[in-house]
């Protein structure tokens, strides 16, 4: 019936989540890393999308939690920007290596 | 004669009171040792007896059980234990009482009669030992009591090496032992000395294990009997006290290799190769030690030199199938030489020293010790109607008729240079003009003569036991029911006899023109031949040899392996310290507070294990 | 085979993951966020593909829209200075990449020869009326709390984002 | 007639005393020696009553308790048993045995501890409390509640030495802490491991779970994996025992730590490695430990040899009893490698005489350096004129170690080698060189010490004091007890090797 084979959608959204998450882990902005991460979300959809139409048991399901995690990313878009302005207001940068009081 | 594992037990119990209670009992603690000890000798005696009527007793016990294997330990009374017993506990006997006097003041008096008793203890045990293992265990406890003894004087350096020698060189021997009953066990199922000789007599034992299995034994008895290679400990042991060398170092312990090889001689019978060996390091052991013993100037050290030299002559006389030839010049060997040796030291005790080259004259001064002196010395000698003559004869025709021609006639040398150096050793002490430098020379008490006299009186009639003359009493006896010892008398050519007084009397001669006549000069051999005089006097530079080769060896492992330790052990131990402290620096370093290196090594870290997980098909089957 | 599909999304796929190279590779923060835009587009192709045209919607709707725009209203409001990268994460990039690369590879190793019979689905017909009834049926709790959920990052990202008149007087003092 | 919590109470006993010490003022030294004395007595008694009671033909296994501790995960439908962690004590003949060393070498370790010169409090309360841990190791019935005793003695050992020790203590302390360490996370990946493939860690479930065919496992275990696991034990304990080179630690250990301290870590601790080796590595993968014989057999010749050699160049006399230690730990390995009945025997034999001999000689190591404040060969000498009866303990003590008839090490020596000499002849050949380099080491360091000329300075020793007399005395007694009547051991032992060798198919 389908000429994609499941694993290429797979592929393609562990490519996705590998660059996604290399951003995350590498660039020093913090509004690149927020995009990133939204990346790396984006890949899980794909996911989540895929086995809910090539799965075991395809269902409904998979479509609706990725509605969820579109949501859920959509507000941690908006409070992580919000977090960045206001540090942004403190110390003048948005440089995610100047940001370190996790260290002790 | 069912109660005979009692008579060692007289000696421990000696032991044990005197360790416990000797500081209180002070002098008395001789008496408890002597009358001990005479107590195991009247019983030797009465078992002996028994022995002479009733048949060879044997009793056992579990001693030690390892799944379906029985170990077991108890006590056999044959001809050969018997004869043993009375031997060691005789002699045992009658140097505890010449102890008495000899070691009279000495402030440790308690702990020598202690000592005297565990040694006494683990003879006796030795020589009614039914199985190997039990020989083994009081072999060793026969070499411990030596060892105590020989370092008695613990505070003299030389003590000290000495007792540290012969415990050492002993132990080497005893490895042998140790493997040889091993490999024996295996192959024959048994410690049991008669189990043994059944497998090996029906021939269950392949002819190659026997060999070495002999040959191994034969080691332990090396070690013991002081046979060449590993001889040297012995003339050292004369570090000890007197009484010792004469109870130890010549008349028992050493005695106990040539006994474990007469003990064990069906299975040396059952391979002419083992024989073919102890017979040759019998010999050379006797002309070798004869040899060095020519030039020696210590009391001690000449007799212990003749003491190797006898006991190269009794394994000669085993390997030679002369069973009986052996065990008779073991027991004439160990009345006359303990004679000798409490002869000798008498005549220390009487001038306090033991360089012959300072004594001489002695004869008027030491009226009861220099004929008792000459009799052990006539004895040793093998000059006819003394003991020594008897057995030695017997020894060269047992040579003889095994048809070891080049060994029989290396003996006749040794007999040769024995009779020499043995009456040089006389003359030197006894005759002539005094060279020492004490002046109230005095006889010994009777307590130290009165043993002496026992010994000399012994040192003459042993012989009478077997002779060809009056009938081989000792050695039918010996061998009665017992096929595999062989016959109870050698007939051999009638012209070995006078060969062996022949030569015997030539060197007494020798030995009275050059120091007593003096009209040969003394110093004939140090100075035509220098370089030989010299090998002898430093004993064929063995010890050195020793020294040079094993125990720098040793030392040389030793450190290598230290090198090892230090680089590699102590290498791992910092290899592990130093990860740990890297691993340590980077986790510090790691800590910056950016969560983006936090998440890195999260990551990193998942992604190691995914692909352990991946590579390894997912699990550990 | 040179299906429809299979062209469909080879060539969303090739979007897609240009536009994910091009937000690492790429040194202006703005052209970044542009080349973000056609990956989530091609995304949303992809939801097509796999028959969820709702979730597509959603994706243009927030992602490509929203998302987008509040990513650039960050940018526009704070300073970008591109400067180069700091010398000690080279160490930590390649660390990194090697470890990407590594879980890349395991991962794929397990979905590679993943064959899932397929089995007859009709997610295609009336997609969003399907989505709809279990939404407000099956899922009614989570999906009020995700209500909440917005209404609480509507109302932090408001409480965070708002000056705070003391701290600027503080600072200003300073 | 069963006995319940009979061996709680005997484990536990010594936490008596740690609560009365606990409430007892720091500074009153006599009190606080006599009640950690006191402490270890009721452990000494209720295990002599226990070993007294199997010699009336009391079964063992009546001592067994048992009470469901913790449960992993519900799997009550299939097995109630499951993933479930039992406390659990119980002994046999083998564990019977190393109880009453433990208790007796405790004992006599509490007494050598009234040379200790400060803290007193705090050194009794570790004290007590290793002693609860060396208890339990020997009872614990299952692979968790052994692995939290062999956790307990560590802690409590580690401030021993590093508080009350010699010079380098610190030091000492770490590399023990290290090496243990290292050898407990190994320990307990291998239990864990076990646990989650069978869902127990009672050691006879086990036993029997390994050995049968077809078991129901949770999953099935390959060879090569039982392989890797046994390889993983042997490496977890023999940093215990140790086996070389896992063994620098010990040495410091040795030397650093207070000999009333080493007599217990000497005597005892040592011993768990080849407890455990004995216990888990020989009962629970008999296979793969019979593949593995030769290699056991060989580092035991290497480990004699080595200890021996280097024993041998040593000036510290502790250094040498710290190599003599590596060297009889061969002897063990030896009788372990044999796989027979005389070896393994043997190898159990060694334990409890290497732990009655090391006590002995540490303790006169310690009655010697108390009163010449030294323990280096070159300073000391003569001693046998100061202190002849410590002289003439120390020279017997040397005696057995260097495997004396009549003494247990010669009985335990000799069935080793009895049982290598019928698998490897050649090797054990080989080996029977360590019995000489033994005789040499040992004589060469005890006469040093003992014999030749006094120095001045060690004019006025005491002899062995009141309180000294009891640990010489007991220990050289039982030494020459299992010397010359050696079924006082091997009469418990035999059930145990019984099963040691259905397992092996010998």
């Amino acid at each position: 019936m389908s000429s994609v084979p499941i694993s290429a959608f797979l592929a393609l959204a562990l490519i996705l989540f590998c660059i996604g998450l290399y951003g995350a882990l590498t660039k020093r902005n913090t509004v690149i890393v927020l995009i990133s991460i939204e990346l790396m979300l984006n890949a899980v959809n794909i996911n989540l999308v895929t086995f809910s139409k090539y799965g075991v048991a395809p269902a409904i399901t998979g479509q609706v939690f990725a509605l969820f995690v579109i949501t859920v990313a959509a507000a941690e878009a908006a409070v992580g920007l919000a977090i960045l302005i206001a540090l942004y207001r403190n110390r003048k940068t948005v440089n995610i290596d100047e940001m370190d009081q996790l260290q002790g | 004669m069912e109660n005979a594992w009692l008579i060692p037990l007289f000696p421990l119990l000696s032991f044990l009171v005197l360790l416990l209670f000797g500081r209180k009992l002070k002098i008395a603690s001789a008496y408890v040792g002597i009358i001990l000890v005479l107590v195991s000798f009247v019983y030797s005696v009465i078992v002996l007896f028994e022995r002479f009527t009733a048949p060879t007793h044997k009793a056992e016990a579990v001693w030690l059980s390892i799944g379906e294997l029985q170990l077991t330990a108890g006590f056999e009374v044959n001809q050969l234990n018997a004869l043993m017993l009375v031997l060691v506990s005789l002699v045992s006997l009658l140097v505890h009482i010449y102890s008495k006097g000899y070691m009279d003041g000495d402030e440790r008096f308690p702990v020598f009669y202690a000592y005297l008793g565990l040694f006494t203890f683990s003879m006796l045990g030795l020589v009614m030992s039914p199985n190997l293992l039990q020989t083994y265990i009081f072999w060793e406890l026969v070499g411990v009591g030596s060892f105590l003894l020989i370092g008695f004087y613990f505070y003299k350096e030389s003590a000290k090496q000495a007792a540290k020698k012969a415990f050492i060189m002993t132990r080497i021997g005893d490895v042998g032992l140790f493997i040889g009953m091993i490999l024996l066990f295996w192959q024959t199922g048994s410690f049991e000395y008669d189990e043994i000789f059944a497998a090996v007599g029906q021939g269950e034992v392949s002819e190659k294990w026997i060999t070495l299995t002999a040959i191994l034994i034969f080691i332990g008895a090396i070690g013991k009997s002081g046979q060449f290679p590993l001889h040297t400990w012995l003339p050292d042991a004369m570090e000890g006290p007197t009484p010792v060398s004469a109870l130890i170092h010549a008349a028992t312990m050493v005695a106990a290799g040539v006994y474990l090889v007469a003990a064990t001689f069906p299975l040396f019978a059952a391979s002419e190769t083992a024989l073919m060996t102890v017979a040759v390091i019998g010999a050379i052991t006797a002309i070798f030690a004869a040899s060095i013993g020519l030039v020696q100037t210590d009391i001690k050290r000449v007799l212990a030199f003749s003491t190797v030299s006898q006991l190269g002559y009794m394994m000669l006389a085993l390997g030679s199938a002369g069973y009986v030839a052996g065990v008779f010049h073991l027991m004439t060997h160990a009345f006359f030489k303990a004679l000798l040796f409490l002869a000798a030291g008498s005549v220390i005790h009487a001038v306090v020293t033991q360089d012959i080259e300072k004594m001489g004259g002695l004869w008027k001064k030491l009226r009861f010790t220099g004929p008792l002196f000459l009799i052990g010395t006539l004895a040793i000698s093998g000059v006819p109607l003394f003991s020594g003559f008897f057995s030695k004869d017997e020894i060269l025709m047992a040579a003889w008729a095994h048809g070891n021609y080049g060994l029989f006639w290396l003996a006749v040398i040794a007999a040769f240079f024995t009779a020499f150096y043995m009456f040089r050793l006389f003359f030197m002490v006894f005759s002539g003009e005094s060279r020492s430098k004490m002046d109230n020379v005095h006889e010994s008490p009777g307590v130290m003569i009165g043993p002496m006299i026992v010994l000399g009186v012994l040192a003459v009639v042993a012989g009478y036991v077997n002779t060809p003359w009056f009938g081989a009493f000792l050695g039918d006896w010996l061998t009665e029911g017992n096929p595999a010892l062989g016959h109870g008398h050698v007939e051999g050519p009638a012209w070995i006899m006078f060969v062996a007084t022949a030569v015997s009397l030539l060197g007494i001669l020798l030995a009275w023109l050059m120091y007593s006549k003096k009209s040969l000069e003394r110093d004939w051999l140090s100075s035509r031949a220098p370089i030989s005089y010299n090998i002898l006097v430093n004993k064929y530079f063995i010890d050195e040899f020793y020294k040079l080769s094993f125990v720098y060896a040793a030392k040389a492992i030793s450190l290598f392996l230290k090198f090892i330790e230090i680089f590699l052990v102590e290498g791992i131990m910092k290899a592990i310290g130093g990860i740990t402290q890297a691993f340590a620096n980077t986790g510090s370093k790691l800590q910056n507070g950016q969560v983006q290196t936090y998440g890195t090594v999260a990551f990193v870290g998942l992604a190691v294990l995914l692909v352990i997980f991946a590579l390894t098909g997912g699990y550990l089957q | 085979m040179l299906t429809g599909e299979f062209i469909a999304f080879m060539a969303l796929a090739l979007v897609a993951i240009i536009g994910g190279v091009l937000l690492i590779n790429l040194t202006k923060v703005i052209h970044m966020v542009v080349a973000l835009v056609f990956t989530f587009v091609s995304i949303a192709g992809i939801f097509v593909i796999l028959s969820a045209e709702f979730i597509a919607a959603v994706q243009i709707l927030i992602y490509s829209g929203a998302i987008t725009i509040i990513m650039l209203f960050g940018i526009m409001l704070t300073r970008h200075d591109d400067t180069s990268e700091p010398i000690t994460g080279k160490w930590r990039k390649l660390f990194l990449l090697l470890g990407v690369l590594g879980f890349g590879v395991a991962v794929y190793i397990g979905i590679y020869n993943l064959d899932i019979p397929q089995a007859a689905n009709t997610l295609h017909v009336d997609n969003t009326e399907q989505i709809g009834i279990s939404l407000y049926s099956h899922f009614i709790i989570p999906f009020e709390l995700t209500s909440v959920l917005l209404l609480v990052a509507l109302i932090g990202a408001i409480v965070l984002a708002k000056k705070d008149e003391d701290d600027e007087k503080e600072a200003e003092k300073e | 007639m069963t006995f319940s919590y009979f061996l709680t109470f005997l484990v536990f006993s010594p936490l008596l005393g740690i609560i009365v010490l606990a409430f007892m003022p720091r500074t009153n030294e006599k009190a606080i020696k006599l009640v950690g004395f006191l402490a270890t007595l009721p452990a000494l008694i209720l295990s002599l009553a226990a070993y007294n009671m199997y010699h009336t033909g009391t079964d063992l296994a009546e001592f067994t308790e048992r009470v469901r501790w913790i449960t992993f995960g519900d799997f009550g439908s299939v097995d109630e048993n499951l993933f479930t962690v039992f406390y659990e004590l119980g002994i046999d003949g083998f564990a019977l045995v190393m109880l009453v060393l433990t208790a007796v070498i405790s004992t006599l370790a509490a007494l050598a501890s009234f040379h200790i010169k400060k803290e007193w409090k705090g050194y009794y309360m570790l004290f007590l409390l290793l002693v609860i841990g060396m208890l339990g190791v020997f009872t614990a019935q299952n692979l968790i509640l052994f692995f939290i005793f062999f956790e307990v003695t560590l802690i409590p050992m580690f401030f021993l030495i590093g508080k009350w020790g010699f010079f380098e203590k610190e030091k000492a302390a770490y590399s023990f802490l290290i090496y243990n360490g290292l050898g407990s996370a190994i320990l307990l990946i291998v239990i864990v491991l076990l646990f989650a493939r069978t869902g127990t860690t009672n050691i006879d479930a086990l036993r029997f779970l390994m050995n049968t065919p077809d078991a129901p496992l949770v999953t099935p275990i390959s060879d090569s994996l039982k392989m890797g696991l046994l390889i993983a034990l042997l490496v977890a304990f023999g940093i215990k025992l140790p086996i070389f080179p896992l063994h620098s630690w010990m040495l410091r250990v040795h030397v650093e730590a207070p000999p009333s301290i080493v007599m217990l870590h000497s005597g005892i601790l040592l011993k768990i490695g080849a407890f455990g080796i004995i216990r888990f590595g020989m009962g629970i993968f008999p296979e793969q430990f019979t593949d593995l014989a030769f290699v056991l057999a060989a580092l035991g010749v290497v480990n004699l040899l080595y200890g021996a050699f280097l024993a041998f160049i040593q000036d510290d006399f502790k250094m040498v009893l710290a190599y003599s230690s590596i060297s009889h730990m061969g002897i063990v390995l030896i009788g372990l490698g044999a796989l027979n009945e005389a070896g393994i025997q043997g190898a159990i034999f060694q334990v409890v005489s290497h732990g009655l001999i090391s006590a002995l000689m540490f303790f006169l190591v310690g009655v010697m350096y108390e009163r010449t404040h030294t323990s280096h060969l070159s300073n000391l000498g003569g001693l046998a004129k100061g202190m002849p009866i410590a002289a003439g303990f120390l020279l017997a003590g040397a005696m057995a170690s260097l495997g004396l008839p009549g003494m247990s090490g010669f009985v335990s020596e000799f069935m080793a080698f009895l049982g290598l000499f019928r698998e490897w002849p050649i090797l054990a050949a080989v080996g029977t060189l360590g019995i000489i380099m033994t005789a040499v080491y040992l004589l060469r360091a005890v006469l040093a010490i003992t014999f030749g000329r006094a120095d001045r300075e060690f004019d006025g020793l005491t002899d062995i004091r009141t309180f000294e007399w009891a640990p010489v005395l007991v220990l050289m007694g039982l030494i020459v007890l299992i010397g010359v009547y050696p079924a006082v051991l091997s009469q418990p032992l035999q059930a145990t090797i019984e099963t040691i060798m259905l397992g092996i198919g010998g």
